[in-house]
């Protein structure tokens, strides 16, 4: 089955002096940010600046405390729920099933948003891991070999809206590659990505355009 | 009813942040001593008035706290439920709801352990034993546990509407309990009175004093949650208020980084 | 997508997660029947034994529950998959309605070893004129307790001291399962002659079990999981 | 460093987590309180309870003392911290030792709380006779529970699918304690007037328990965690 | 307690055809590798090489299968576990107690090697906790405020041989900076290290010596 079409939104992300809260604090102190389609931005900052918990509400996993927030065209105030079927989200963790091998998670996952078995493959060979490893258990593969499997999943969900969370962190330099190719051609073909990373050199070389995180909030960085 | 429930709340949003917000208004007084009121009166019918029971004896008082309490304990439940159905419903959301599902719910569980204990007393003068294997007690037992566990949600932490909506839907699946305590009894092989009340079993003069009780405990109740909400209002609001500091806070990491 | 695709989606993926790992299989199963060894132990007393059999059985079956609803949620929260669900869009109905479906499916498993066993250590006859009842009990509590888990199973996903939560809270609402479980099979099987009819008004407060918590679990489910 | 000082590192930084987290005593100590209810209503019967009382009130520390132990390492697993204790170098028998001294602390408070329960809900008395071999029980029976608790916890903790696979671990291992403590307890409350000297000869037992597992484990805890 | 004085050894480690495996895979298939003390070496290598199997035989969590492993002079084949309270380790997952404030696992893993509280409070500024963090229980923490946790109770821990799987991953530039000054401070004082990392320049400019694993084997790599 394909996806519905969605109606074609330039303004992807529109956030305005968004708070939002972990526990009692407030990881998001008034953060605004707007993100085009087909754009990919690189969010930088210290530890604790509050990247993670940004790139959770922009999926709709965080409830939105005050202020306005709007993802794809959806209003996250109103309703969480409707965006998390067209973004995608590689958080710290890989979110796979352990005991599952690697195809296994790339196909449950695909099979989300009903992606065929060609897609699957695709995704696979994407992240290189059409070899031996397609049919070994998560539980028996190395680090990096995991972030492959776990990007092949986000991969497989052809996301509009993709959020990943240091990506590059784990791979190695085929992976990276890999992973920048795949960034790209997403972007390209439509898509959004944004990206949190400390790789700087990295991530920058990859990112249209690089916001800094602080305190909770978004700072526009100067080219 | 919203409408006096959250006359605190409109006080308490105009007032500056220093001064303190009172919870009572001049209905709830007035509701606080007819509260006062009627107890008195069901002392004296209950403890004076009221006949001894030919095999009961003087036991039976008991019953004018131990009925209404349970009673009242149902009713507190039931609100809890129509409440959280009010707050999940999209026309009628408002945190009010929850804050009365939550208090309502407390002031449940008090009066359903005052059930508990006055009926383990009970038990102790009528059967010889605080406690017994009988399903009326158990099912008693295990209602009493479910909204402590509910309180226990409630507690879980995350967003005012987060755990609105959580404990909203744990109220309306723990209140189906309720009938099977009510009906327990004929359900079981019951040792606990059944249907007394119902079946008119009560002399006229103890009928009446069961209904005293009835009517002190309903107004004590009102009160209680009348009270008890709007406290729950003003934590919410402290809890925004910490929060407006904590932002200020945070904000300042990114002068200082 | 719509909600049964995912719930089927679901469903196979946490039976493909146990046929990989075994884990019930191989754990669960044994623990249920080394359970009602221990009560065996607890009571040794033959009449007594047989009198509270089926409380006995059920009493077993509730603790493997808490077991298995355990492992079907710690394998959602171990590397964060229950984000990952949530992100993917899948429907929280569809997901209740998948898990307990799989949980349902090994539950039923698993009462059958318990049932089993009680023949064996309890010496529990199953009489002929019971048995419809007696299917029909296991079918209703089955998917009541499926669903109940599941429920607080995923409640009790988000928090913290996660695997101590869900007993507290499940334990007292799966407690009428239990009762009208242990009535109704003991009407089955004629304990203390009791006989068949006496049963079925137990299944309707089974099936009313089962009904409340599915139709709850599948509207609510989204805001219980939602962290 | 010498092993005791590791076994009272290691003890501290349980209890302080448990203090930190309050797991045990929010939600094991009520779940426990629970399952004697539960019991009591499964069985529902008042002369079978009391006669009973004794052997409930074991089989539900053994379920309590499962919640806790898988809790216990749950805390160590969670983040690798097994790994990093054993490159710390931190003495295995240390581990064990510690790990087992905060288990029988946490262990103590919670039969004090369901004997407790018994009296209130079991109408279990104590009578004066009986309490040194009461107290002579609890204290054998809760240090060889300890011991057991932390080598089988200590051996799941490495294995796949843990959650499940403990409780199949202990409880065989743990029945003769149950039985044990069953006994004692029976002569020390004088149920079925049974009198304080029958109890004597299971403290033995329990005894040796508690030595065997205790040496065993802190000579073998090493090699069992290693995975 | 001050650590007992252990024998100077020149070479620190020293494997020669080791063969280790993990479930019936042999993450190492001959790996010969030689550390002098007061190196720093940089192992990298493609996903699933074997760097992290590699680190963790060093630590004596991994058992010799075939071949002889030598660190700090203990015999890794006769005896693994001598040699563990004199390395100290950084895998992928920190090894924190959630519950615990950050001040408490210091201070716990400090104990394990009897660190006085000025050493702990020592390693606390080293990795920049000393801060509103001290006091924060690490399951409310940023990912990178872990990672910096974890390093601090490695401070914590003086040991003579330190292994570091991918320790720049997740940290802030800060933390970075911090993170060099230490491991050179540490090396300059005696101690030995060697660090598992895909991010080459970075950690390159680290290293004094950089080798590559490959295929569970070990290359040395050509300056
Ligand atoms: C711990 C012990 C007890 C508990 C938990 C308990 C609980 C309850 C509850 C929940 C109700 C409300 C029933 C309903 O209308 O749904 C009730 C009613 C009643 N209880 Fe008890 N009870 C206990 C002991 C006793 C004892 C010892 C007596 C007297 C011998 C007693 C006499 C009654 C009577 C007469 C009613 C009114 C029955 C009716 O009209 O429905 N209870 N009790
Ligand atoms: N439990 C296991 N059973 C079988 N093979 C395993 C197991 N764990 C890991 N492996 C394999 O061992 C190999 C080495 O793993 P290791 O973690 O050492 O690689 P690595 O160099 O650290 O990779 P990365 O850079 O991704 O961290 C990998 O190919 C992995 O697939
Ligand atoms: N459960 C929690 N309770 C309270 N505060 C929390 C909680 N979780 C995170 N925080 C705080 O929220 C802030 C933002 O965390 P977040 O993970 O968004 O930072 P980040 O930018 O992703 O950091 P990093 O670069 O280390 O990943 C951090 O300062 C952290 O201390
Ligand atoms: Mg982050
Ligand atoms: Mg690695």
């Amino acid at each position: 089955m394909e996806p519905v079409p969605q109606p074609v939104v330039e303004l992807v992300v529109e956030l305005v002096d968004v708070v939002a809260v972990l526990g009692s604090f407030p990881a998001l102190a008034g953060a605004s940010l707007t993100v085009n389609r087909g754009e990919i931005v690189l969010l930088r900052g210290p530890n604790g600046a509050g990247k993670t918990s940004l790139l959770r509400l922009c999926a709709g996993l965080l409830p939105v405390e005050r202020g306005t927030a709007t993802v794809l065209g959806c209003d996250l105030v109103a309703d969480r729920t409707s965006v998390r079927n067209r973004v995608g989200l590689l958080g710290h963790s890989n979110g796979l099933y352990a005991d599952l091998t690697v195809t296994d998670n790339v196909r449950f996952w695909g099979a989300t948003v009903g992606a065929s078995a060609k897609e699957i493959d695709a995704s696979l060979q994407r992240m290189g891991l059409a070899s031996r490893l397609a049919d070994v258990q998560v539980a028996k593969l190395s680090a990096g070999q995991r972030r492959r499997t776990a990007l092949a999943c986000l991969v497989a969900r052809r996301a509009e809206l993709w959020l990943l969370d240091e990506p590059h962190a784990g791979l190695d330099a085929a992976g990276r590659d890999d992973l920048d190719v795949t960034l790209r051609a997403a972007a390209a073909a439509g898509a959004t990505v944004i990206v949190a990373s400390h790789e700087l050199e990295r991530a920058g070389a990859l990112a249209t355009r690089v916001v800094e995180v602080v305190g909770g909030q978004v700072r526009q960085v100067a080219e | 009813m919203t409408g006096f429930m959250t006359s605190t709340r409109n006080q308490a949003e105009a007032m500056p942040a220093t001064d303190r917000a009172p919870t009572s208004t001049t209905f709830s007084r007035a509701l606080g001593i007819a509260a006062l009121v009627g107890i008195g009166w069901l002392i004296v019918f209950g403890l004076f008035l009221s006949p001894n029971d030919r095999v009961q004896k003087t036991g039976v008082r008991i019953l004018y706290i131990h009925v209404p309490s349970a009673w009242l304990a149902y009713l507190a439940f039931g609100v809890t439920g129509l409440s959280s159905l009010a707050y999940l419903w999209k026309r009628t959301r408002s945190l009010t709801w929850d804050r009365i599902a939550g208090a309502s719910a407390e002031v449940g569980v008090l009066f359903m352990g005052i059930t508990l204990v006055s009926g383990s007393l009970w038990g102790r003068i009528s059967w010889g034993t605080y406690w017994t294997w009988d399903a009326r007690l158990t099912t008693t037992a295990f209602l009493f546990v479910t909204y402590i566990g509910y309180l226990a949600v409630r507690g879980l932490g995350g967003t005012h509407q987060q755990r609105a909506k959580r404990s909203a839907v744990l109220a309306i699946l723990a209140v189906v309990e309720v009938p099977l305590v009510h009906f327990s009894v004929t359900w079981w092989r019951p040792l606990h009175q059944n249907e007394t009340v119902e079946n008119g079993k009560l002399s006229g003069l103890m009928l009446f004093t069961l209904f005293v009780g009835l009517i002190a405990f309903t107004l004590l109740y009102v009160w209680l949650v009348l009270h008890r909400q709007r406290v729950l209002t003003l934590l919410d609001q402290v809890d925004d208020r910490g929060l407006d500091v904590a932002i200020a806070e945070r904000r300042n990491e990114a002068v200082t980084s | 997508m719509n909600m049964w695709r995912i719930a089927r989606l679901v469903a196979a993926k946490d039976l493909r997660v146990e046929w990989r790992s075994r884990v019930v299989t191989n754990q669960v199963l044994p623990f249920a029947a080394l359970v009602m060894v221990m009560f065996a132990f607890a009571l040794d007393n033959d009449q007594v034994l047989t009198r509270v059999a089926p409380g006995l059985v059920w009493l077993a079956t509730m603790f493997s529950l808490l077991v298995i609803v355990q492992r079907a949620f710690a394998v959602e929260t171990a590397d964060g998959a229950m984000d990952a669900l949530q992100v993917a869009g899948v429907r929280p109905g569809g997901i209740f309605l998948g898990k307990a479906l799989a949980l349902a499916a090994q539950l039923a498993v698993l009462e059958l070893v318990l049932l089993a066993a009680a023949v064996v250590l309890y010496k529990t006859e199953i009489v002929a004129g019971g048995i419809v009842l007696l299917v029909t009990t296991y079918l209703a509590a089955t998917i009541g307790l499926a669903f109940v888990g599941t429920l607080y199973g995923g409640l009790a996903a988000g928090a913290k001291g996660r695997e101590t939560l869900l007993p507290l809270l499940m334990l007292p609402v799966v407690a009428p399962v239990l009762i009208g479980a242990t009535r109704a099979t003991e009407a089955a099987l004629g304990t203390e002659n009791a006989t068949p009819s006496d049963g079925w008004p137990w299944i309707g407060l089974l099936a009313l079990f089962a009904v409340v918590f599915g139709v709850g679990g599948t509207l609510a489910f989204g805001s219980l999981i939602d962290e």
